[in-house]
C-alpha cells in the first residue's frame, strides 16, 4: 500500500476527531474525538514504521520499530490521561451535575 | 484487485464512517460504541500491517478497557441525548468548517511529498511481533518503559487525590 | 540521571509519608530535604560524580544546558517550597500527595530538559502535565478549581494530540526511521514536507505548553482558577522547564532547517507579546494580569528560540532564573493578600513596608529595569535576536510591549506606595519576611553581576 | 578614583538614609554628604587634565565586553560640578518644605544624585544605560509620592514616556555593540565604529533615531515634551530642580557624547530635521509660555525653548556652538534653579503658583523681587550674565555652521525667541511683583536669611560666570574639539 | 576708569538702599558723576592734543572660543571722549536736578532711583567707550535694561509697567538685528573689534556690507526709536521727568547714532545702506514731527520732537555727514535735557499737571524756568545764532548735496518743529492760567505730592535751585554750543569740531566716492548762503505763527478731521496692535489652547487609550468557553500551514 494513503486516512481520522472536539459540548465526547485523534495518529506511526522497515529492512531486521514502540508508549499514556481526565470529569459531575463545557465559563476575560 | 487492498478499502471506509458517527451522533452510548467500531477498524489495519501486538493490545486497552470506562461514567451519571443541549448552530458549523479546512490544509501540505514510491509493506515483516517488540522493549526502551511508570503512579495519585471524598 | 531516579523516588517517599505522619511540618520538611538532595545530585552530576550507571542508550543526554537548567529549577522549587510550603498545606488535606505529585512532576522536567530523543519529551511532558491537572483541580469544592482543571484536561490532551501527530510526521520524514532528535532532520528528510509540518504542529503544541499565542487560552484561566499557591508553580518553574526543553529541540533536532520555521516562531512571537502584554492591561486582579503577564514573558523569552545562538542559551538560561525567582516572589506574596484585586493592595507599604519594598523588586526586576535581573534577562534576549542581524522589527515591537508591560506591573507599585487605603494579608511570620528580602537581594545581584550566574557555573563546569 | 568617589558617595549616604527614620538628621545627612560630593567635584576641577585619579575602570561584565568605565573629561567636569553644586542647593533652599517620611524623601534624592553622576561620568555604553536609568527611578517615586494631586498620572506618563525612549536607545546600543570589533562597549569602540568597516552608513540613518528619541523625549525636544509641564507642575519643587535642572542636560549630554561622535553620518544626514524640530520647538515653547499662569508651567515651557537652542546648536557642529552648548548647560541649570527658588518661596508664602492671583510682590518682598528679576534677566540672556555668554555663542555657532545650508533662517527664526523670552519673562515679572498688591499678597513678607544666601550664591554665580566666562570655556576646550573631529570625520 | 565710578555708585547706593540716608545717597549719586567728569574732562584734554592715537584699554579675555577672540577692551579716541563729555556732564547736571525732582520719594527708592541713573551711566559709558562690538552691545543691551527699569520706577502704576516693557521688548526687537550683524561679522571679518573690522572692511563684497549694516540699523531703529520701532519713546515719558531728559533726550536715544557713526567706514562703503538709513530717518522726522503738532502732553510733545530730531540725526549719518549728526548729538543733548527738565520743573510746579490745556501764564510765576525754556525752544528750532542752527544746517547742507528732495522735507520738518515747540511755549507760558489742578488726576505715586494739596494757582512758584541751575547751565550751553562747528563759509577752519572728530571720520572721508560728493558741494558758497536763509527764515516762520496763533488763545477744543489722526498719533500704535500683537497672542492661544492639550497631548493620551482600548477588546476573545478556545487554536494553526503553504512560496 502507498503509505499517502495510510497519511490521508489517519489525517482524515485525526481531523474528524478535531472537527467533533470542536462541535460537541460533552466532556466526554470531546474527551472520546480527542482519542479519536491519538488512534489516528497510532495508525500513522504503524504505518510508517512498516515503511521504514520496508525501506532499511536489508540493513538492520529491526528498522522501523521505534515507530510501534511509540505506538505502545501512547497507549500507557492514553490510559493514564483517561484515568484522570475521567476522575476530573467525575468530580467536575459532582459538584455542578453537568458535564456541559459551555457551562464552564465562571473563568473569562 | 488484491485482497489486503479490499481489505484495506473497507476497513478504511469502515473507520471513517464509524469516526464520523461517533461525532454525529446524539446519544452518548451510541457514539462510545461507534467509537469502538472505529478501533476494531484500526485493529484490523494494525493486522494487515502485520503488527499483531499492537492489534491486540489496541483492542485490550482501548477497545477493552478504556471504553468500558467511558460507559460507566455514562451510566453512572445516566445520560442519554436530550440531556445534551444543543450547541448553537454557528459553533457547529465553525467546528466543522475548521476541521475541515484542516484536513485541506495538511492534505495540501502532505500531497506533494514525494511518497510515492514509498510503500507501507502489508503482513509480512517480523517487527510487530511480540517477541521482537518485548526484546526491543526492555533492551533499548528499558528507561523509558521504567519512566512511564512514574507517569502511571502519579496518575494514580491524581486520581486517589480527586476521588478520594475528604 | 541521578536527578530523574531521586525526584522519581522521593515522590513516592512523600506519598508515604503522609502515611507514616500527618505532621504538615514534618511533610514539608521532608519535601524541603528531598529538594536539597535533589539539588545536591544534580550537582553532582554536573561534577561527573553519577550515582546510578544507567545506558539510556542515548534516549537522555546530561549536557551542561540541561543540567544548568535543572539547577535553576531545583533551586527556585526549593525557594518555593520555602516561601509556599505553608500554602500548599492549606489546600486541601492531602498535603503529601500534592508534594509527591510536585516531584513527580519535577521529574519529568528533568527528563524535558535532557531529552534526546521525542519519545522521551513526550513522556517528559505527560508527566508534567497529568499532575498538574490534578494540582489544578486540588481545591475540591471550589468550582472554579474544577473548571480550570476540566479545561486544562481538555485542552492540553488536545494539544497531546496534535503533538503526536508532528512526532508521527517527522518520525516518517526521518531517513530511517527515529525519534533522536539530533539525526531528524538529516540529509533529504530535511526536504520533506512531512519534515516542516511536524516542525509546525510540535511548535504548535510546545508553544501550548509555553502559553504562547495563539495557543494560549487555557493559561489566564487555568491560572485564575488553580490554587494560587500552585499557579506560582506552574506559572515559573514549569514553564521554564518546558522553554529549556522547547529550546533544546529546535537548538538540536531542527537547528540546521532554522531558515525553515524562523518566520513562525517570529510570527507566534509578535502575537504572544502583543497579546499577552495588550490583555494585561485591563486586568482587576493581579492575579489575573500575572497570568497575562506571564504569557508576555513567554513571549520575550520565545526570542530565544527565535536566535538559537550561543546569547540565546545563555539568556534563556538567566531569564529563566530571573523570571521565575521574581514572579515566585510576587505569588508568595499574593497569596497572603486577602483581596487579589489591585485594589487589594492599595496602602501596602505603610503598613507592611517589607512586602511592598520586595514586591516592587520583584515587580522591576518583571519589567526588565536596571539594576535588577529582568533586565539582563530581557538584555540578553534583544542582543540575541540583534545578532543574528534579522527580526530588527520584531525587537522594535518587543520594546514597545515591554514598555506596555511597564503600565501594569506599575500600577501594583503605584497601589503599593502613592493610593490610600488598609491593604489586608494574613500573617506571615519574620522568615518569610526574611526569605522575601533574600530573594529580592538575588534579584539585585543579579541584576548587577549576571555573571554570577552565568560566567561562573559555565567556567566551573568547562574546568572540571 | 575621584569619579567613583563622586557616583558612590551618593549612594551610599542614600541608602544610608533610608534608615534614619528622623527627619531633621536625615536633611542634615543628605546636606553633608552633598557638600561632600561638592568638595570632591571641586578636588577633581582642581586637578591637571588626563591626571589617573579622573579615570577609573574595573573589569564589569567580561563575558559581555562591558567595564565599569568612568572618567571625568571637560565635559564630565562641567556638568558633575554642576550637579554636586546644585544639590547642596536645592537642600538649602528647601530647608523649610516638610514632607513625610522625609527620610526617604532625601534618601531618594540622593539617590538620583549618584544616577545624574554615573551618567555624566560613564565611559561604557552599558553602564551609561544603567545609571541613566537609575536616575530615573528614584525621580518616579520622588514625584508620585511628594507630588500635587495629579501626580500619578503625570509622573506615570513622564516615566512611561522616557522609559520607551531608553528602551528604544538600548536597543541601538546593542545594536552598535553588536557590530564593534573587539565586541565591547566600551565609548573607545563605539566612537572607532563609524570609521570601521562594523557599520554601514545606512545603517546610521535609522541608528540615529533610535538614539534620538531617547535624548529628545528627556530634553524634550518638540513634539514629545508634553510629559514635561505637567510633572514639573505635579512635582515637589525639589525635584522639579533636579528634572529642569540637571536631568534635562541628560539628554544634550547624550547627544554629544553618545549620539553625534557615534554616528557622524546618521548626525550629519538627520542635522536639518532635528534642528527644524528645536527651531519648532523653541517659538513653539515660547508662545505657549506666554499664555500660561501657572509659574511652574511657564518656566518649563521657557526651558523647553531654551533647551531647544542648545540641541540646535550641537547639530550646527562648530566650535563657538558647542562650547556655547557646554557653558550653557551649566547656566540654565544654575539659572532655572535659581527660577524654582523663587517659585518655591512664593508658593509657600502663598501657596499658589497662579501668578494671576499674584501681584505686587516687589513691595512686600523688596530683595526678592531684585533677585528673581536678575535671575529672570539671565533667563532672557542679559549681557554680564551667564546666559547671555551661552546664547551668544549658541547663535554665532549656529550662524556660522557649515552643517546645514539654512543656517541664517535657523539663526533668524531661532532668535526670535530671544525676543519671545522677553515677553513672557518680564510680563512674569510685572504681574507677580509689579502692580498693587491684592489681598492674598497684602501680608507677604521678604524672604528669610537662608533663602537670601541661597539666592546671592547663585546671582554671584550667575555673574561670574557671566563677566568673566573664561576658565569654564577653557574647561571644555579639549571635549569640545575631540568631539568635533569625530563628529566632522565622515564628512572630511 | 570713568565708567569704574558710577558702578561703585550703582553698588553703593544698590546694596545698602535701606540704610543710607537720601542726603548721602544724592551725594554719592551726584559724587560720583561729577568724578567721572571730571576725569572725562582729562581724558579729553589729553585726546585734544595734535597727532592723538586711539588708546584702547584691554582688561580681560572677554569670550575666546576656537578662533573667535573677543577682549573686554576699551577704547578712548575722539568720539568716545566727546560721548564721555556729554554723558557725564549732562548726566551730572541732571544727577544734581533729580536730588531735589524726586525729594519726596521715601529714602529706599531714592536711593533705587540713584542706583539705576548710576547703573544707566555706567552702562552708557561702556558703550560708548567700548572697543568691539561686543561691549558696546553690553552697555547697549544695559541701557535698555536701565530704561525699562526707570521707566517702570513707580512700579505700582501697571501703565508704567506696560510701557517699559513696550520699551524694552521694542529694544529686542532692534538688539536681534544687532546681533545677527555681529554674527555676521564674526563670520566675514572673524573679529568684532572695532579696528580690525574697519581695516578688512573696505576688502569685503558690499552685499554683505550691506546686510551687516542694514542690520546694525534695525538695532539702531529700535535704540534711538525711528521708524518702525520708534512708538516705545513716547510712552518711554511714564518715567520720570529727569530720566526722560537723561536717558530719553540726551544721551541713551543717541547711542544709535554713535553706533552708526562709530562703524561710518561700513556705512560709506554701503552706499545702499546709506540712503535707507537717510530715507528712514527723513521720513522719522517729518512723520514724528506731524504727530507733535497735535499732543497737549508736554512731555509727550518733546518726545514726539526727539524722535523728530534723532530723525534729522539719522538723516545727517545718510548724507554722509558723520560730524554733522554728531554735531547735532551734541547740541540736541543740550537743549532737550533743557527742555525736558524745564518741563519737570513746570509739571513739578503743577502737582504732576502734564496737559498743557490747563496751564497758561507761566511766565509771571516761574521766570527762570520760562527763559531757560525760551532758550531752549529757539535752539530746537534753529535760530540762529543759538546751537541748534548750526548742527540742524550742516545737516540741511549735507542732506542738499544728497539731494534736494532731502532738504526740502527736512526744511519743512524743521517748519514744524518750529512751530510746535512754540506752541507749546505759547501755550505752557503765556495767556492766562487756565489749571485748576484736580489732585485725583495726579498719577498714583508720582513722586508722592504730598505736600501739594494745599497749593492753587497762584502757589505756583518757582522749583528749587537745585532744579534751576541744571536748567541755566544747560541753556548757557545750549545757546553756546553751537559755536563749536561754525561752518566753513562764516571763517574757514573754524569747524572745530570737525578737525576734532577728523582722525575719527578720516576712514570714510577719504573713500573716494565720498571724496568726489565733498569735491561737487565745494565752493557753493552762495548756494550756502541761501540754502541757511531759506532754513532760517522757515525757522521764524513757524515760531511766529505759533506765538501769533497760541499765545492769546490756544486750541483746547477736541482736535477733529485730519487733526484727530494726527492727535492720535496716525493710530500707529493700533495698527501695530493689531497687526502684531493681537496675532500673536491668538497663535499663543491658539498653541497653548488646541495644539498643547488637544493635538499633541492628545496624540499621547490617544495612544495609551489605544491600548487599554484595545485591552478591553481583545480580552473579549477569552470567552471562557473550551469549544471557543479550542477553536481558536486550530484557526492558528491554520495560519501556520497557510503561511506555509503560500507566504513562504
Amino acid at each position: 500500500m502507498p503509505i499517502n494513503y495510510y497519511i490521508f486516512l489517519s489525517v482524515a481520522l485525526f481531523c474528524i476527531g478535531v472537527a467533533g472536539v470542536l462541535t460537541r459540548r460533552n466532556a466526554i465526547i470531546i474527551f472520546m474525538c480527542i482519542e479519536l485523534m491519538l488512534n489516528a495518529v497510532n495508525l500513522l506511526l504503524v504505518a510508517f514504521s512498516k515503511m521504514h522497515h520496508h525501506a532499511l529492512a536489508l540493513t538492520n531486521p529491526n528498522a522501523g520499530i521505534d515507530g510501534q514502540l511509540f505506538v505502545f508508549f501512547i497507549m500507557v499514556v492514553a490510559a493514564a490521561e483517561v484515568s484522570v481526565g475521567l476522575a476530573i470529569i467525575v468530580m467536575m459531575y459532582r459538584n455542578t451535575h453537568s458535564i456541559d463545557v459551555n457551562f464552564l465559563n465562571r473563568l473569562k476575560h | 484487485m488484491h485482497i489486503t487492498q479490499i481489505l484495506f478499502w473497507s476497513l478504511s471506509i469502515l473507520a471513517l464512517l464509524s469516526a464520523i458517527l461517533v461525532v454525529v451522533s446524539k446519544n452518548p452510548v451510541h457514539s462510545v460504541l461507534w467509537l469502538i467500531l472505529v478501533f476494531f477498524s484500526i485493529s484490523g489495519h494494525y493486522i494487515l500491517l502485520n503488527a499483531q501486538f499492537l492489534a491486540i493490545v489496541n483492542l485490550i486497552v482501548y477497545a477493552g478497557a478504556i471504553m468500558v470506562l467511558f460507559l460507566f461514567v455514562f451510566m453512572l451519571m445516566n445520560l442519554n441525548a436530550d440531556t445534551e443541549p444543543q450547541k448553537n448552530k454557528w459553533l457547529k458549523i465553525a467546528g466543522v468548517i475548521a476541521g475541515g479546512s484542516l484536513l485541506l490544509v495538511l492534505v495540501a501540505a502532505l500531497k506533494n511529498a514525494d511518497m510515492k514510491n514509498q510503500l507501507a509493506e502489508m503482513n509480512t515483516g517480523s517487527i510487530g511481533l511480540i517477541h521482537n517488540l518485548g526484546l526491543v522493549l526492555f533492551q533499548e526502551y528499558v528507561v523509558p518503559f521504567e519512566i512511564s511508570s512514574v507517569l502511571f503512579l502519579s496518575a494514580m495519585v491524581g486520581v486517589v487525590v480527586i476521588g478520594k471524598k475528604d | 540521571m541521578n536527578a530523574i531516579i531521586i525526584s522519581a523516588l522521593w515522590g513516592i517517599v512523600m506519598m508515604f509519608s503522609g502515611i507514616v505522619t500527618d505532621k504538615k511540618s514534618t511533610i514539608r520538611i521532608t519535601a524541603i530535604i528531598g529538594l536539597v538532595l535533589l539539588l545536591g545530585v544534580n550537582w553532582l552530576d554536573m561534577t561527573g560524580h553519577h550515582l546510578f550507571a544507567i545506558d539510556s542508550h542515548k534516549m537522555l543526554f546530561f549536557d551542561t544546558f540541561g543540567l544548568l537548567a535543572n539547577c535553576i529549577v531545583f533551586g527556585s522549587s526549593l525557594l518555593y517550597f520555602l516561601l509556599s510550603g505553608r500554602d500548599i498545606e492549606k489546600v486541601g488535606v492531602n498535603t503529601a500527595e500534592f508534594f509527591a505529585l510536585i516531584f513527580f512532576v519535577l521529574c519529568g522536567v528533568c527528563l524535558v530538559t535532557t531529552f534526546n530523543t521525542l519519545l522521551m519529551l513526550f513522556l517528559g511532558i505527560e508527566i508534567i502535565s497529568i499532575p498538574l491537572y490534578i494540582l489544578t483541580g486540588a481545591d475540591k469544592r471550589n468550582l472554579k478549581s474544577n473548571e480550570a482543571a476540566l479545561k486544562y484536561f481538555l485542552m492540553g490532551s488536545f494539544s497531546t494530540g496534535v503533538m503526536l501527530l508532528g512526532i508521527a510526521f517527522l518520525y516518517g520524514a526521518s531517513q530511517n526511521g527515529t525519534f533522536f532528535i539530533d539525526d531528524l532532520g538529516v540529509g533529504k528528510a530535511a526536504l520533506s514536507p512531512l519534515f516542516i509540518s511536524g516542525i509546525l504542529l510540535l511548535l504548535v503544541s510546545i508553544g501550548f505548553k509555553v502559553s504562547a499565542a495563539p495557543f494560549h487560552f487555557w493559561t489566564p484561566d487555568v491560572y485564575d482558577g488553580a490554587p494560587t499557591v500552585f499557579t506560582s508553580f506552574m506559572a515559573t518553574i514549569v514553564k521554564a522547564a518546558i522553554f529549556i526543553g522547547f529550546i533544546r529541540l529546535f537548538d538540536e533536532g531542527f537547528g540546521d532547517s532554522q531558515p525553515k520555521w524562523q518566520l513562525f516562531v517570529a510570527i507566534i512571537t509578535a502575537a504572544t507579546l502583543f497579546i499577552g502584554n495588550l490583555t494585561a492591561v485591563f486586568q482587576q486582579s493581579v492575579k489575573r494580569m500575572l497570568a497575562y503577564s506571564s504569557i508576555a514573558q513567554a513571549g520575550f523569552m520565545l526570542l530565544a528560540l527565535l536566535s538559537l545562538n550561543g546569547i540565546a542559551r545563555e539568556g534563556i538560561i538567566l531569564y529563566a532564573a530571573a523570571y521565575s525567582l521574581a514572579t515566585i516572589g510576587i505569588f508568595a506574596i499574593l497569596i497572603k493578600m486577602k483581596d487579589y484585586t489591585f485594589e487589594g493592595f492599595n496602602g501596602l507599604a505603610k503598613h507592611h513596608p517589607v512586602l511592598a519594598a520586595t514586591c516592587t523588586i520583584f515587580l522591576l526586576s518583571l519589567s526588565g529595569i536596571p539594576l535588577t535581573a529582568g533586565f539582563f534577562a530581557k538584555y540578553y534576549m534583544l542582543s540575541s535576536v540583534i545578532a543574528t542581524g534579522k527580526f530588527l522589527w520584531l525587537v522594535i515591537f518587543a520594546v514597545l510591549c515591554a514598555a506596555v508591560s511597564v503600565y501594569y506591573y506599575f500600577r501594583v507599585i503605584q497601589a503599593m506606595y502613592f493610593k490610600e487605603g488598609d491593604a489586608q494579608t494574613l500573617d506571615q511570620g519574620p522568615a518569610f519576611r526574611g526569605l522575601l528580602v533574600l530573594v529580592a537581594a538575588l534579584i539585585l545581584l543579579l541584576g548587577v553581576f549576571p555573571e554570577a550566574l552565568i560566567g561562573k557555573l559555565y567556567s566551573m563546569i568547562y574546568t572540571w | 578614583m575621584i569619579p567613583v568617589l563622586l557616583i558612590v558617595i551618593p549612594l551610599v549616604s542614600g541608602l544610608a538614609g533610608f534608615f534614619m527614620k528622623n527627619e531633621k538628621s536625615a536633611r542634615g545627612w543628605s546636606l553633608f554628604a552633598s557638600l561632600v560630593t561638592l568638595v570632591i567635584s571641586l578636588w577633581g576641577l582642581s586637578l591637571p587634565k588626563g591626571s589617573e585619579l579622573l579615570q577609573a575602570d574595573v573589569a564589569w561584565l567580561p563575558s559581555l565586553g562591558s567595564r565599569f568605565a568612568v572618567g571625568l573629561d571637560g565635559m564630565g567636569q562641567i556638568l558633575c560640578l554642576l550637579t554636586a553644586i546644585s544639590f547642596p542647593i536645592i537642600f538649602i533652599a528647601t530647608w523649610r518644605d516638610e514632607y513625610k517620611k522625609a527620610w526617604n524623601f532625601y534618601a531618594l534624592m540622593l539617590l538620583s544624585q549618584a544616577g545624574l553622576m554615573g551618567v555624566f561620568l560613564a565611559m561604557d555604553a552599558l553602564l551609561f544605560y544603567f545609571f541613566w536609568e537609575l536616575a530615573l527611578i528614584p525621580v518616579y517615586f520622588l514625584c508620585s509620592i511628594w507630588g500635587g494631586e495629579k501626580r500619578i498620572a503625570a509622573t506615570f506618563k513622564f516615566f512611561i514616556y522616557t522609559f520607551i525612549g531608553s528602551l528604544l536607545m538600548l536597543v541601538g546600543i546593542i545594536y552598535l555593540y553588536s557590530h564593534t570589533a573587539d565586541h565591547s562597549f566600551s565609548i573607545k569602540s563605539f566612537y572607532a565604529l563609524h570609521s570601521g568597516p562594523g557599520l554601514k552608513v545606512q545603517d546610521q540613518m535609522w541608528l540615529f533615531w533610535l538614539f534620538f528619541i531617547a535624548f529628545a523625549i528627556k530634553m524634550p525636544i518638540w513634539p514629545l515634551h508634553t510629559w514635561q509641564p505637567d510633572a514639573y507642575e505635579q512635582s515637589p519643587t525639589a525635584t522639579t530642580m533636579v528634572l529642569s535642572g540637571i536631568m534635562v542636560k541628560m539628554g544634550l549630554f547624550g547627544i554629544i557624547r553618545w549620539l553625534a561622535p557615534v554616528l557622524p553620518a546618521g548626525t550629519w544626514a538627520w542635522g536639518d530635521t532635528a534642528s527644524a524640530l528645536c527651531i519648532i520647538g523653541m517659538i513653539y515653547a515660547s508662545l505657549v509660555a506666554i499664555r500660561q499662569d501657572d509659574l511652574k508651567r511657564l518656566v518649563a515651557y521657557s526651558s523647553i525653548a531654551h533647551i531647544g537652542l542648545m540641541c540646535l546648536a550641537i547639530f550646527a557642529t562648530t566650535t563657538t556652538g558647542l562650547q556655547g552648548v557646554m557653558i550653557q548647560m551649566f547656566n540654565h541649570g544654575i539659572n532655572i534653579i535659581g527660577m524654582w527658588i523663587v517659585i518655591d518661596l512664593i508658593e509657600r508664602q502663598f501657596h499658589t503658583r497662579k501668578i494671576s492671583e499674584l501681584g505686587g510682590l516687589a513691595q512686600k518682598a523688596p530683595t526678592l523681587a531684585i533677585l528673581l528679576v536678575i535671575v529672570a534677566l539671565a533667563n532672557v540672556a542679559l549681557p554680564l550674565t551667564n546666559a547671555f555668554i551661552g546664547e551668544f555663542l549658541l547663535f554665532s555657532g549656529v550662524f556660522s555652521s557649515t552643517a546645514t545650508t539654512y543656517n541664517v533662517v535657523f539663526t533668524v527664526v531661532a532668535g526670535l525667541s530671544i525676543i519671545l523670552s522677553a515677553v513672557y519673562t518680564l510680563n512674569m515679572i510685572q504681574r507677580v511683583f509689579f502692580g498693587n498688591t491684592n489681598a492674598l499678597t497684602e501680608k507677604g513678607t521678604d524672604i528669610r536669611l537662608n533663602e537670601k544666601w541661597v539666592l546671592a550664591a547663585i546671582v554671584a554665580l550667575i555673574l561670574v560666570v557671566g563677566i568673566y566666562p573664561k576658565p569654564v570655556l577653557d574647561l571644555t576646550k579639549d571635549t569640545v574639539e575631540t568631539i568635533l573631529t569625530k563628529m566632522t570625520y565622515s564628512n572630511k | 576708569m570713568v565708567p569704574v565710578l558710577p558702578l561703585a555708585g550703582f553698588l553703593i547706593n544698590g546694596l545698602f538702599r535701606n540704610s543710607l540716608s537720601k542726603s548721602l545717597t544724592g551725594l554719592v549719586g551726584c559724587g560720583v558723576l561729577l568724578a567721572a567728569f571730571i576725569l572725562s574732562l582729562l581724558i579729553f584734554g589729553q585726546v585734544r592734543q595734535e597727532g592723538f592715537e586711539p588708546v584702547i584699554v584691554s582688561l580681560f579675555d572677554f569670550i575666546s572660543v576656537g578662533k573667535l577672540h573677543i577682549p573686554f577692551a576699551f577704547q578712548v579716541d575722539q568720539l568716545s571722549s566727546l560721548f564721555l563729555l556729554i554723558i557725564t556732564g549732562v548726566g551730572f547736571l541732571i544727577h544734581m536736578y533729580s536730588t531735589a525732582y524726586m525729594h519726596e520719594e521715601e529714602a529706599p527708592h531714592y536711593a533705587r532711583y540713584f542706583a539705576y541713573l548710576n547703573l544707566f551711566v555706567f552702562s552708557m559709558l561702556l558703550l560708548v567707550l567700548g572697543a568691539n562690538y561686543v561691549i558696546l552691545f553690553i552697555g547697549w543691551e544695559g541701557v535698555g535694561l536701565c530704561s525699562y527699569l526707570l521707566i517702570g520706577y513707580w512700579f505700582k502704576n501697571l501703565d508704567y509697567g506696560n510701557a517699559a516693557k513696550k520699551a524694552f521688548i521694542m529694544n529686542r526687537i532692534g538688539d536681534l538685528g544687532f546681533l545677527i550683524a555681529i554674527f555676521w561679522m564674526i563670520n566675514q571679518f572673524g573679529s568684532v573689534t572695532f579696528a580690525e573690522v574697519f581695516d578688512k572692511a573696505p576688502g569685503t563684497k558690499v552685499a554683505a556690507l550691506t546686510g551687516i549694516t542694514l542690520l546694525l540699523f534695525v538695532g539702531a531703529t529700535g535704540k534711538s526709536a525711528q521708524i518702525p520701532l520708534y512708538t516705545w519713546l513716547p510712552d518711554a515719558m511714564a518715567g520720570p521727568t529727569p530720566v526722560s531728559a537723561l536717558i530719553h533726550a540726551a544721551t541713551m536715544v543717541t547711542a544709535g547714532i554713535y553706533m552708526i557713526a562709530r562703524s561710518n567706514i561700513l556705512y560709506s562703503l554701503a552706499p545702499t545702506t546709506q540712503t535707507v538709513v537717510a530715507v528712514i530717518g527723513l521720513a522719522t522726522a517729518l512723520f514724528a514731527a506731524t504727530i507733535a503738532l497735535r499732543q497737549n502732553d508736554i512731555k509727550k510733545v518733546l518726545a514726539y520732537s526727539t524722535v523728530s530730531q534723532l530723525g534729522y540725526m539719522f538723516l545727517g549719518l545718510g548724507a554722509g555727514a558723520y560730524t554733522g549728526a554728531v554735531f547735532h548729538v551734541m547740541t540736541h543733548a543740550f537743549f532737550k535735557a533743557l527742555l525736558f527738565l524745564c518741563a519737570g520743573s513746570v509739571i513739578h510746579a503743577m502737582g504732576g499737571e502734564q496737559d498743557i490745556r490747563k496751564m497758561g501764564g507761566l511766565r509771571r510765576y516761574m521766570t527762570v524756568t520760562h527763559l531757560t525754556f525760551l532758550i531752549g525752544c529757539i535752539a530746537i528750532a534753529g535760530i540762529p545764532p543759538f546751537s541748534g542752527f548750526f548742527s540742524k544746517d550742516e545737516i540741511l547742507a549735507a542732506a542738499y548735496s544728497k539731494s534736494p528732495v532731502y532738504y526740502i522735507i527736512g526744511v519743512f520738518t524743521a517748519l514744524l518743529t518750529a512751530f510746535y515747540m512754540f506752541r507749546l511755549y505759547a501755550t505752557t507760558f503765556m495767556g492766562q492760567f487756565r489749571g485748576t489742578i484736580d489732585y485725583d488726576r495726579v498719577p498714583s505715586g508720582i513722586g508722592g505730592r504730598d505736600e501739594g494739596h494745599e497749593r492753587s494757582s497762584h502757589h505756583l512758584h518757582e522749583s528749587p535751585s537745585a532744579m534751576t541751575i541744571p536748567l541755566i547751565v544747560l541753556a548757557l550751553l545750549a545757546a553756546t554750543a553751537g559755536f563749536l562747528g561754525i561752518p566753513e563759509i562764516f571763517a574757514p577752519h573754524a569747524h572745530w569740531l570737525e578737525h576734532f572728530l577728523e582722525p575719527v571720520f578720516a576712514g570714510s572721508e577719504h573713500l573716494p566716492a565720498v571724496m568726489a560728493k565733498k569735491a561737487a558741494t565745494e565752493g557753493h558758497a552762495s548756494m550756502e548762503w541761501a540754502l541757511m536763509g531759506i532754513s532760517v527764515a522757515v525757522a521764524l516762520i513757524g515760531t511766529l505763527s505759533a506765538v501769533f496763533r497760541f499765545s492769546s488763545k490756544p486750541q483746547l477744543e477736541e482736535p477733529t478731521g485730519f487733526a484727530k489722526v494726527l492727535a492720535n498719533k496716525w493710530y500707529v500704535d493700533e495698527i501695530y496692535d493689531a497687526l502684531i500683537v493681537k496675532p500673536l497672542d491668538a497663535l499663543a492661544k491658539f498653541f497653548s489652547g488646541f495644539i498643547e492639550r488637544s493635538v499633541i497631548d492628545g496624540i499621547v493620551n490617544g495612544v495609551g487609550r489605544l491600548v487599554q482600548y484595545g485591552s478591553r477588546q481583545i480580552r473579549l476573545l477569552q470567552s471562557g468557553l473550551v469549544g471557543g478556545y479550542i477553536l481558536l487554536m486550530v484557526i492558528g494553526i491554520l495560519v501556520l500551514f497557510l503561511v506555509e503553504l503560500f507566504v513562504k512560496k
